[in-house]
């Protein structure tokens, strides 16, 4: 298990600031936020490359905090690869060998394992300048995975990655994370990759976390009005609430389904959890509000629809199939509806 | 618009030949005036021969001093931060500017026997004054700044995360220097060395203070002009020019495939 | 593992005090050694006053031409790609490594009157030899490429793409030059003249050769020493040195400021 | 209209070949192609930026091969952006109208409608080192739009942005082009920007155009191995003809509902057009095969399903919902079906 106790970093024009974070055995973590939040610093720090002002890290008990990177068992794999440029594809996977007691046979062994995994056999003897993006992404991963690491980090894998690329290594990342038991922690701006990947994160903002826990709570509970903006929760209102009702506007109220304390807030919605349908619906979702299509968005898979009620515009999103069926345009008048424990308070 | 785009090129291409020239021609005219004969002469002067010689030895020596207590330095420089870190780049930079013969006059300032280093080193049996030591210490001083600047940009052209990988493998920071850093910083140390001795070799104001004797190539090329003339003195600088060209061809041929190389 | 890193960075450290001792010890020393009274005196010596003005004037106006004849030339060399370019490059650097003695011995070797051009520039009334072209000559000869090689990377970091979108959005080649590039490379071509100055004005083996008279301030201090010994030729070196610092500052000024904003 | 004939290239290291593309007036183009495919390089030699081998370009009838850029009334906006550093927001817009016999009071009207419309009113006067992405690029767009290009060109526009701010910025082009009445050409190499902004486009790749058309066709029937796999055509099948019916490893017959000539060929099926039951389904549509669940794998708002039949690999995507409504699990027995239409033969 890593465990970061209020890690602080105070470097030329930027700083981490009291940075907690506990990190399971096997899980694969992932760490969200936008440029400039500090989570490459924080990479860094943990895997010992930059010394912390104040704080502590812990992997399985032990306190490593001034600890070289080099005892720390660590592997890192950076957004550029980092590949050593005058050693061979496999000079760079052997690299890391020469410093830890193996064996002979079980050195053969992980390297077979890795060559075949990764199926980089074919490009052992080449150099990394004549190497596809994806190919040194991994000799990258090889090369960090050959010394058994306890830990993997992996700064915004495959923002480097060609889309077509980007799906296989996904999945390659996926399976090396399964068979090799070994906790990840990936850096990621992108919320497909982190959503398909990860199982936890942490989003930071201006060197701190502003939230953690699964990904699923992230995406569906943001407890800022920034991891909600972040996530795209595009439908957040300011609210005054009344028993357990939340005012919009002074005009619409939501049914939240428990009582509340402050007298203001605010209030989110998903897109995707908005329901549309042409008549009222009769069914268990106790929000239900009329409304007119003022426009259609087309993403492409799907389509984003701005509906007024009472002046205010939600947002929601449906299938293509729903337009046509539907028959959705602008003017359309349309009922949304939505359960209430699909509303987030903030 | 057309026209105007071609009086634009005009005036640079018309520079760019006036240019060539302005360089090219004295060059051309100096190595081919002198006959073969006169410079197979020279190549058989005993005294240009040595002279040429000790140019070639003591640039040589002020590399390798270079090569030594620079690499180090450069290699801090390079990736460490620290206060006053601009004032010592400042510091390195000195000797390129500071016109000749102050080179010398410094340094003879400093081995003086009213001075304690001067006191030191009579002591100890060093002479300065006069001596290839003197030679060696002030083309070190004139060369040492392109030999760390060089080496400095190399250091700084590896990124720091190749070293951080190193690190996290399991190799310490000495290890990762000597596997990672210094064979990638190779051909800047080239550079380095070449553009030190090149310095090194063609420096003669500072030189001809601190030691008119033993005569280096340059001061005996402006002895032989001073006592006979231009067209004595031809032979031995045609000499000395080739030297130069072979150490300038072969770092515009590093430099180059350096380049290429980072395309 | 500690102890090997301490190790280390114990061995850069030292040598770095090392060489900033052996840069700063001489040069401090010289600054230190006169008396106020001896730099007064040289302060009013007329003779001392010619040659730092004349050093002066002389490379400036060598970094005037490099200015006029310089930009251009950089400018095509930054944009376009053409076959030869690298020699061109290469012969642009060739008077940083030719010694200087043999700089002045080339010069020569095309003014003489027994050469076309020294017989055209005899027949029109200018006088090479021991004159002030003949230094301006010189000085433009070693300054001129450090100009050039400063413009032309001053042009290189301007990214083509602003000026293809000049291009498009109505402005000629010509008005984009003047309008887009031009105010851009204002502070590589203000390092550029710097560095020509701050050259030209320490030469001295190639000056001594084209002109002893009139004297040039390394001249000078070289005479002195040679005539009356270290003592005497201390006061000019420490004048002309506090010239070169002025010139050194403001071209660390400038270039520090540049690569700030590059951040 | 632009029309672009057998336009050739050659540049150190890279050509482009036979370039043939016509643009209708006001439509939006895209442009896309992996990393090095000639896309940047097409667009500057529209520009007039770089000189053509041989071809020719002409745009409303009018032959510009050769005329200079500043002749040619198009604009580029550079996925660096490539604001004047020297010049503030407003000399960077204004720069363009010194150079062309615009009236004041003209000069006036497009600065304030482009200052309005793309929301750059407060940062006039700043220089483009202190703004940020989706500043820049806005500023980038007023400074081409204000001297009314026939058409702009785009490199990338939104690859440069943080997701968040993409969202917006993409709405913000679509307002543009609908309102400036300009054509539009787009380079991306993201799917989904080119899905919700582009009517029609073209996939190059190597300096050549592979294929052209409406974005939905592109991505509905590629005609070539290349673009099946660019556009993410996961179901690609080497088959052999019989009648109306493809065979896949002579096991699964498919029916293709037309008589087809050759022998053999590839079958494509985009993931999306597969339904996946629990029950055989009673429908229109021809094609059934019974299969069993071999792997799921999570990519956020879908999930991809491989189902093996006769032991191919079909995928196709489904949503959550699907997933828990049908308990698909490793080892679920489903049917696939999939229409005739859906069938692609390459």
């Amino acid at each position: 298990m890593i465990r970061i106790k209020d890690l602080s970093i105070q470097l030329a024009g930027f700083s981490l600031d009291d940075i907690n974070l506990n990190i399971l055995d096997g899980e694969f973590f992932a760490l969200m936020g936008p440029t400039g939040a500090g989570k490459t610093l924080l990479l860094e720090a943990i895997a010992g490359l930059i010394k912390p002002r104040r704080g502590k890290i812990e992997i399985d008990g032990k306190d490593v905090t001034y600890l070289p990177p080099e005892k720390r068992k660590i592997g890192i794999v950076y957004q550029d690869y980092a590949l050593f440029p005058h050693l061979t594809v496999l000079e760079n996977i052997r690299y890391g060998l020469h410093f830890h007691k193996i064996k002979k046979d079980e050195e053969k062994k992980r390297l077979n394992y890795l060559a075949d995994q990764l199926k980089i056999r074919p490009i052992l003897e080449r150099y990394p300048e004549n190497l596809s993006g994806g190919e040194k992404q991994r000799v990258a991963l090889a090369r960090a995975l050959i010394i058994n690491p306890k830990l993997l980090l992996l700064d915004e894998p495959l923002s480097a990655l060609d889309p077509v690329f980007r799906e296989e290594m996904k999945k390659e990342l996926k399976e090396v994370h399964k068979s090799h038991k070994i906790t990840f922690l990936m850096v990621s701006h992108d919320f497909s990759d982190v959503l398909s990947l990860a199982g936890k994160g942490a989003i930071m903002n201006q060197g701190r976390i502003e939230q953690i826990g699964d990904i699923s709570e992230i995406f569906q509970k943001p407890i800022s009005h920034f991891v909600a903006d972040f996530v795209g929760m595009k439908n957040l209102f300011k609210v005054s609430f009344k028993e357990t009702k939340a005012i919009i506007n002074d005009a619409i109220e939501v049914e939240t389904g428990k009582t509340l304390k402050n007298s203001y807030g605010y209030l989110a919605i998903r897109p995707e959890d908005i329901v549309i349908s042409k008549e009222k619906l009769t069914s268990s979702m106790r929000n239900n509000f009329k409304g007119v299509v003022k426009n259609i968005l087309n993403h492409g898979f799907y389509h984003e629809l701005h509906i007024e009620v009472e002046k205010i515009i939600f947002k929601a999103l449906v299938t293509k199939n729903s337009i046509i069926e539907l028959r959705l345009e602008k003017g359309t008048t349309v009922y949304l509806s939505f359960k209430a424990a699909s509303i987030h308070i903030l | 618009m057309k026209r105007k785009k071609e009086i634009f090129y005009l005036v640079s291409l018309i520079s760019g030949i006036l240019i060539m020239f302005f360089i090219l021609l004295p060059l051309i005219k100096m190595i081919t005036q002198p006959s073969i004969s006169s410079l197979k002469e020279a190549i058989k002067d005993k005294e240009v021969i040595k002279a040429i010689s000790l140019s070639l030895y003591a640039s040589g020596m002020a590399a390798l001093i270079s090569l030594i207590i620079g690499t180090p330095f450069a290699f801090l420089l390079a990736r460490k931060d620290f206060i006053g870190k601009r004032f010592i780049e400042s510091v390195i930079d000195l000797p390129i500017v500071i016109p000749h013969p102050v080179v010398g006059i410094a340094i003879l300032s400093v081995v003086g026997k009213n001075y304690w280093l001067g006191e030191f080193l009579y002591k100890m049996g060093i002479k300065v004054m006069g001596s290839v030591t003197g030679i060696i210490t002030v083309l070190t001083f004139v060369g040492m700044p392109f030999y760390i600047n060089s080496v400095k940009d190399g250091f700084l052209s590896i990124s720091p995360r190749i070293e951080n990988i190193s690190r996290t493998l399991g190799a310490s920071m000495t290890q990762t220097f000597f596997r990672i850093t210094l064979p990638l910083a190779l051909k800047s140390m080239l550079v380095g060395i070449i553009m030190c001795i090149a310095r090194a070799i063609s420096e003669f104001g500072a030189v001809v203070i601190v030691a008119y004797h033993p005569m280096v190539a340059p001061v005996l090329i402006y002895e032989r002009f001073e006592a006979y003339g231009l067209k004595y003195s031809q032979p031995v600088a045609v000499l000395l020019i080739i030297v130069c060209l072979i150490l300038f061809f072969i770092l515009r041929i590093i430099s180059l495939t350096k380049k290429e190389k980072a395309l």
